[in-house]
């Protein structure tokens, strides 16, 4: 292992390209089972059985449904923006994806010598003896988050089709809303760790009531209304306005089929796993817990899906107007006041 | 206490801005009276405690100085706002607050149910502010900031009620008079500060400072100069010779203001100043004497006049012109403590007065009103028997004539009777002493018999009001009279701090209180007339008996012919008038000295303001004016072309304009 | 270590098309983006100079520059529908109430 | 590799700044803006200005570009009806390019000088560049910052009242 490039390890190359796979696999895996098991969950909820004939239990559905998608016809509308229509779903997917490159699964293992972080843009600086991130990360996160929109955005106005834009409009004004009050329930997060890099502010949150949510009343309120903010932001029910069927058809994805219209869905799951995973770092504490780090977290998260699926299966849907009450209204005032107790607190308890 | 002082014109100012503020919302009468007599009864309490902490001092020690922050500092000249407080300035604030108090007590009552009522006492909190400015100020431009400032209070109040045309134009020559004389008190000021600081690097305009450095100042020469331009300020503030003629119109002012401030306060400012300022004054024989004449001159001009007037109000106001005539005589002997002696019991005499004659007009207004007549309720000739009517009025009103017409032991004998006999035996004047001596008899003479006259006119004889209202004519209330028999009371007996030292032997060696108190503010002016004073006769304490009996006896000589006058043989005016009509008729239009101004300045002054307005203002300047506005018209109209409206095309230039100024940037 | 120089030469590349933008085009949205386009030119000089000089000034003033821009594009936009409320169009050629 | 990268980043810069001035329709004009600011981004992160990177990103790309393609959807403009003048194109056109020419000009003239400071990446990665920004931003330049906040205010108080639907 003592071959150099551009000054760097290779093992530091080797060990980047296997996590990005890792992450990669991880995240598309439990997006494909993410479907099968809220399926199963909802209809287990709603005294029915869920999808059973393919595979056992009906493991094997979510690969049948995007073979299915798969050979179906691509349709683009005649009066479509031709660019823009393409480009939508890829807009909406990636952001999704690479907000993973900053969250942290566990703290540094030991490969053949090397002390290898546990996320994707780090490295462990030798001299030093610390973990190295980019020190931006939750701006990052929020940074990706922000241009997630553009998908749906796109899509709803590509289309040329009055409910893709309606769905289209709906959810930019949702986003852009719901953003402000997460962002702002974020910097409860900052106050306390006095940092932006999301290794720290995890390393910091060692034992349970480590955790930011229980650190203070403040904290814990915060960390509430970032995760229902987050919910808004990424269309999940309650908030699914932008596709409610029953108004808008299919929303901004009206007009899509075969590939594309996957692509939107895994966008959406890929989105939920990517919220449940920056809450569990900046709230729940990250990797730390009970088990090895990397099944604490991962642990963690399919909790929060689980409750992301539970909230699906039990509340109703908002009307748009309340919708913005809520974001404008209660949230964004809540946080503030959140923000100005979580001043006060930690002046008082240093 | 001493560190409080600046409280002395805080207080007034907090009336200024209450009532002046809110005043036209309050319009409760008794808060806002209440609130500007509360405030200077405060300032009147922290005089109170300032003069007994004085008093408890060494007198060498008795200077304080407050310096509350730097005002002005630009290069060599500084002024602070910083008060000054020795005997002297703290004799002025014990009378302005003093007797402002019981003013402003008694306008409470007198100024019920007018309209602006709050204004009035606005006008009268910020009079006093500025007065307490004017005695306090520790330089000469903050002196000067409360001297204007009560020059302003003067016209605010005269033109009070400016509905009146004649209320309207008294207000306007008072200020403008005012302006004349203040203008001199700039030029004093200028000159010398600038000869200090050049000659001799010190630039100062503090009060204690100069009067260390009057050492450096030459005998005549550019200190008359500068002293002549500060008389110059003097007589306008105080109504002398030349510039007297303000103040006798401007008793058209409400009668309190007229107590206030054309009687016992500012117009004292003068005497005041010169009293501040001796250590200068001293300094040039040539000023001394011109003041000592001046004094002189108007103490009988004024005299005269007062004999032949109806108008109650105008009797006092040349009364008033008169005493400030003795004043300054006596400032201009050298007698600066009888002159403050005499402005303190003048104070107290002259308000009293003026208020009784406040009262005597209330009444009368009163009466007439109910009757729906329209007779003048200030001409003399209505009045008459009013004794009865009014009882404490006429007492107070009487024991106050006494006490101006010189006769023991009232105030004002002993005061005048200083003044007189300074000016027979100061060393300054030489021959000039026996006719300043005996012109100021002869005033004496001649105030005994107009105030006698006046109260004889006034409350003695018949009641010459019109029969039908007669029985409506009653006292004043409580809150006029209070004042009154206060004042009095100071008429009567506020004359004993300041008895003669030959009085004072024969009574077991009394010392002069007041003379002892004051020394220590005049030292370097008695330092300094020692260099240049001739002995002069030295006269015995008979000579200064037997003048003293004389003047008495002259007092009793105008009371007499009062007497003899106006209530014993009341036909003789009456012939006497007939006899020489010219005589009479001068002396009743003043000697025609406003004809006289009007025709020398007032109207060549507008004459020239014509021909500037209708000449130069709207030919030339307006002329200009618009040319030049015509001008850019025509240019404008020719580019408004280039104008179209379009934003795109503006761009396009702002881009152009970019471009030019980077290729101009790198190919020069 | 890239040269300032290419910065600059990318800043001065991106500021004249948005200037050109600026001048040829019609559509008042796109003016209004041409415009963000050149204060995002002028922002890169500055953080590249702040690079290149090592001091935080330049950023601190893209900082600002942010909030400004931010700020128009509030006005502006609802400028603009205001604007289309009335004529039904954000032509810059029909925005011509200044002229005449 | 890392001068070959900045010519790449530079390329799509420079090249989706053209698509902004030539695409008819007014959200492709949007979107390559987007691509622009995004490749600003990345020139702020390798001139060791990670901070700046993240909120230009949020702040363009995130707030100020999607409250634009809301505008454009919500107005429902789909292209321009006509060019400008084609006089108007060339002049403008040619305005620019002069310009650009002297900007250039003004480069090859070379003597850029300023006071240094004396920040580089090592205290930039030691401190944390939003520690950095922050810390100056709240004490040398306290002020301009607080009164931006009112400017954002004026400016939010500015479009709601637009915003009303008689004005």
């Amino acid at each position: 292992m003592g071959y150099e490039i551009l000054g760097l390890p290779l093992i530091y190359y080797i060990t980047m390209v296997a996590k990005t796979v890792a992450v990669f696999v991880f995240v598309l895996l439990t997006v494909a089972y993410a479907t099968w098991a809220e399926r199963k969950l909802i209809g287990h909820m709603q005294v029915r059985i869920g999808p059973k004939r393919v595979g056992p239990y009906g493991l094997l559905q979510p690969i049948a449904d995007g073979l299915k998608l798969f050979f179906k016809e691509e349709i683009v509308p005649a009066q479509a923006s031709r660019f823009a229509f393409l480009i939508a779903p890829l807009v909406a997917l990636v952001p999704a994806f690479i907000s993973f490159a900053v969250i942290p699964f566990g703290d540094t293992v030991t490969i053949a010598g090397y002390q290898v972080p546990l996320q994707i843009a780090s490295v462990y600086d030798g001299t030093s003896m610390r973990v190295l991130d980019i020190n931006v990360g939750v701006l990052y996160i929020l940074a990706m988050a922000s241009v997630g929109v553009y998908g749906i955005v796109l899509a709803g106005w590509a289309s040329n089709s009055k409910y893709s834009l309606l769905g289209g409009l709906r959810s930019s004004a949702q986003m852009i809303s719901y953003e402000l009050a997460a962002g702002l329930a974020i910097i409860l997060v900052f106050m306390s760790s006095e940092t932006l890099s999301l290794h720290k502010i995890v390393a910091e949150q060692a034992g349970l009531f480590g955790w930011n949510i229980f650190r203070n009343p403040f904290m814990f309120a915060g960390g509430i209304i970032f995760f229902i903010c987050s919910l808004a932001e990424i269309n999940r029910t309650p908030f699914d306005l932008p596709e409610a069927e029953t108004e808008l058809v299919s929303g901004f994805c009206t007009e899509y089929s075969s590939m594309k219209y996957a692509m939107f869905f895994m966008a959406e799951y890929a989105n939920m796993v990517t919220v449940c995973a920056v809450t569990t770092t900046l709230f729940l504490g990250g990797w730390h817990g009970p088990f090895p780090p990397v099944v604490n977290f991962v642990a963690k998260v399919y909790g929060l899906i689980f409750v992301c699926m539970w909230i699906r299966a039990t509340y109703p849907r908002y009307r748009y107007d309340q919708l913005m009450r809520l974001g404008w209204k209660v949230f964004l005032p809540a946080t503030l006041l959140l923000i100005c107790g979580n001043a006060v607190w930690l002046l008082v308890f240093p | 206490m001493l560190e409080y002082v600046w409280l002395i014109p805080f207080f007034p100012l907090v009336g200024v801005i209450i009532n002046g503020l809110f005043g036209k919302k309050i319009r409760n009468e008794a808060f806002i009276g209440g609130l500007a007599t509360a405030m200077v009864a405060s300032s009147f309490v922290v005089s109170c405690g300032i003069l007994i902490q004085l008093i408890g001092m060494e007198p060498e020690q008795r200077v304080f100085q407050k310096v509350l922050f730097t005002w002005i500092q630009a290069g060599t000249f500084k002024a602070d706002i910083g008060f000054l407080v020795d005997p002297l300035s703290a004799i002025m604030i014990m009378v302005v607050t003093g007797v402002g108090s019981l003013i402003h007590l008694y306008s409470i009552g007198y100024m019920h149910g007018e309209e602006g009522f709050y204004r009035y006492f606005t006008y009268l909190n910020l009079f006093t502010f500025s007065m307490l400015l004017l005695v306090l100020g520790g330089n000469m431009l903050l002196m000067f900031v409360g001297w204007e400032g009560v020059g302003l209070c003067s016209y605010l109040l005269i033109g009070y009620y400016f509905h009146k045309k004649s209320a309207g134009d008294a207000g306007k020559k008072a200020f403008v008079m005012n302006r004349v004389g203040d203008f001199g008190f700039l030029i004093g000021l200028f000159t010398i500060f600038w000869w200090l600081g050049t000659n001799h690097n010190v630039w100062t305009i503090n009060f204690v400072e100069l009067k260390q450095a009057s050492e450096l100042l030459p005998f005549g020469g550019v200190v008359t100069f500068a002293t002549l331009c500060f008389f110059l300020g003097a007589t306008g503030k105080s109504a002398q010779i030349p510039l007297y003629t303000w103040l006798p119109d401007a008793m058209e002012g409400p009668t309190p203001v007229s107590a206030l401030i054309h009687a016992a306060t500012m117009v004292t400012a003068g005497v005041y100043m010169i009293g501040r300022m001796n250590f200068v004054f001293i300094k040039s024989p040539t000023t001394m004497l011109v003041i000592a004449c001046t004094g002189a001159a108007t103490a009988l001009f004024a005299a005269t006049i007062g004999m032949a007037q109806n108008d109650i109000k105008r009797v006092l106001a040349y009364s008033t012109v008169s005493q400030l005539g003795y004043m300054f005589l006596a400032m201009g002997v050298g007698a600066f403590t009888a002159g403050v002696f005499h402005l303190m019991t003048h104070a107290f005499f002259k308000a009293c007065l003026f208020l009784g004659s406040g009262s005597v007009i209330h009444a009368m207004h009163h009466a007439l009103h109910h009757g729906h007549l329209h007779d003048d309720p200030q001409d003399m000739r209505n009045m008459g028997g009013l004794r009865k009517k009014m009882p404490i009025t006429f007492v107070t009103f009487l024991v106050s004539t006494i006490a101006i017409s010189g006769i023991p032991p009232f105030s004002g004998f002993f005061s005048k009777d200083e003044i007189l006999w300074q000016a027979f035996s100061n060393p300054y004047h030489g021959t000039a002493n026996v006719v300043l001596w005996a012109i100021g008899t002869i005033a004496a003479c001649l105030t005994a018999f107009y105030m006698f006259r006046l109260v004889f006119m006034t409350f003695c004889g018949e009641c010459r009001i019109n029969p039908k209202v007669k029985d409506h004519l009653h006292e004043s209330p409580l809150v006029i009279t209070i004042p009154l028999m206060v004042l009095g009371l100071l008429a009567t007996f506020g004359g004993f701090i300041g008895i003669p030292k030959l009085l004072g032997d024969l009574f077991g060696g009394i010392p002069n209180r007041f003379e002892l108190w004051l020394e220590p503010v005049f030292e370097k002016s008695t330092e300094y007339a020692g260099q240049y004073a001739h002995a002069g006769t030295h006269y015995g304490h008979s000579v200064e008996g037997g003048l003293m009996l004389l003047s008495v006896g002259v007092a009793a000589l105008g009371i007499g012919i009062a007497y003899t006058l106006y209530i014993a043989s009341p036909s003789i005016p009456q012939r006497f008038t007939a006899r020489f009509p010219g005589l009479h008729q001068a002396v009743y239009n003043k000697w025609y000295v406003d004809e006289l101004y009007d025709f020398l300045f007032v109207n060549p002054c507008k004459a020239l303001g014509r021909f500037l307005w209708k000449g130069f203002d709207v030919l030339v300047v307006d002329g200009i004016v618009n040319g030049v506005a015509a001008v850019v018209r025509g240019f404008s109209g020719v580019l408004r072309y280039t104008q179209s409206g379009f934003v795109h095309n503006y761009a396009m230039t702002m881009a152009l304009g970019v471009v030019v100024i980077l290729a101009f940037y790198i190919f020069r | 270590m890239i040269p300032l120089h290419y910065y600059l030469v990318v800043s001065a590349l991106l500021f004249s098309i948005g200037t050109v933008g600026v001048l040829t085009r019609r559509n008042a949205i796109v003016i209004f983006m041409c415009v963000e386009l050149m204060l995002n030119a002028v922002n890169l000089t500055f953080v590249a100079f702040s690079n290149f000089l090592g001091s935080l000034d330049g950023q601190i003033f893209v900082f600002f520059v942010m909030t400004v821009a931010a700020a128009e594009a509030a006005v502006g936009l609802a400028l603009m529908i205001a604007f289309f409320k009335n004529r039904e169009s954000i032509d810059v050629e029909e925005m011509n109430l200044l002229k005449l | 590799m890392e001068t070959l990268f900045f010519f790449v980043v530079a390329a799509v810069a420079v090249i989706s700044g053209l698509l902004v001035i030539t695409c008819k329709n007014p959200i492709n004009s949007a979107l390559s803006l987007i691509m622009t600011f995004f490749c600003i981004a990345t020139f702020y992160v390798m001139l060791n200005a990670p901070f700046m990177a993240a909120i230009q990103v949020i702040v363009y790309a995130g707030a100020i570009m999607v409250l634009i393609v809301f505008v454009i959807m919500l107005l429902n403009i789909r292209s321009e009806a006509g060019r400008r003048g084609a006089h108007t194109t060339l002049f403008g056109s040619a305005l620019g390019i002069f310009g650009l020419i002297e900007l250039l000009y003004f480069l090859a003239k070379g003597g850029l000088t300023g006071s240094r400071g004396g920040l580089d990446a090592k205290i930039i990665e030691q401190f944390g560049h939003t520690e950095l920004i922050g810390r100056a931003l709240f004490t040398q330049f306290l002020l301009p910052f607080e009164i931006t906040s009112i400017l954002l205010l004026v400016a939010i108080i500015g479009a709601v009242i637009l915003a009303k639907k008689n004005i």
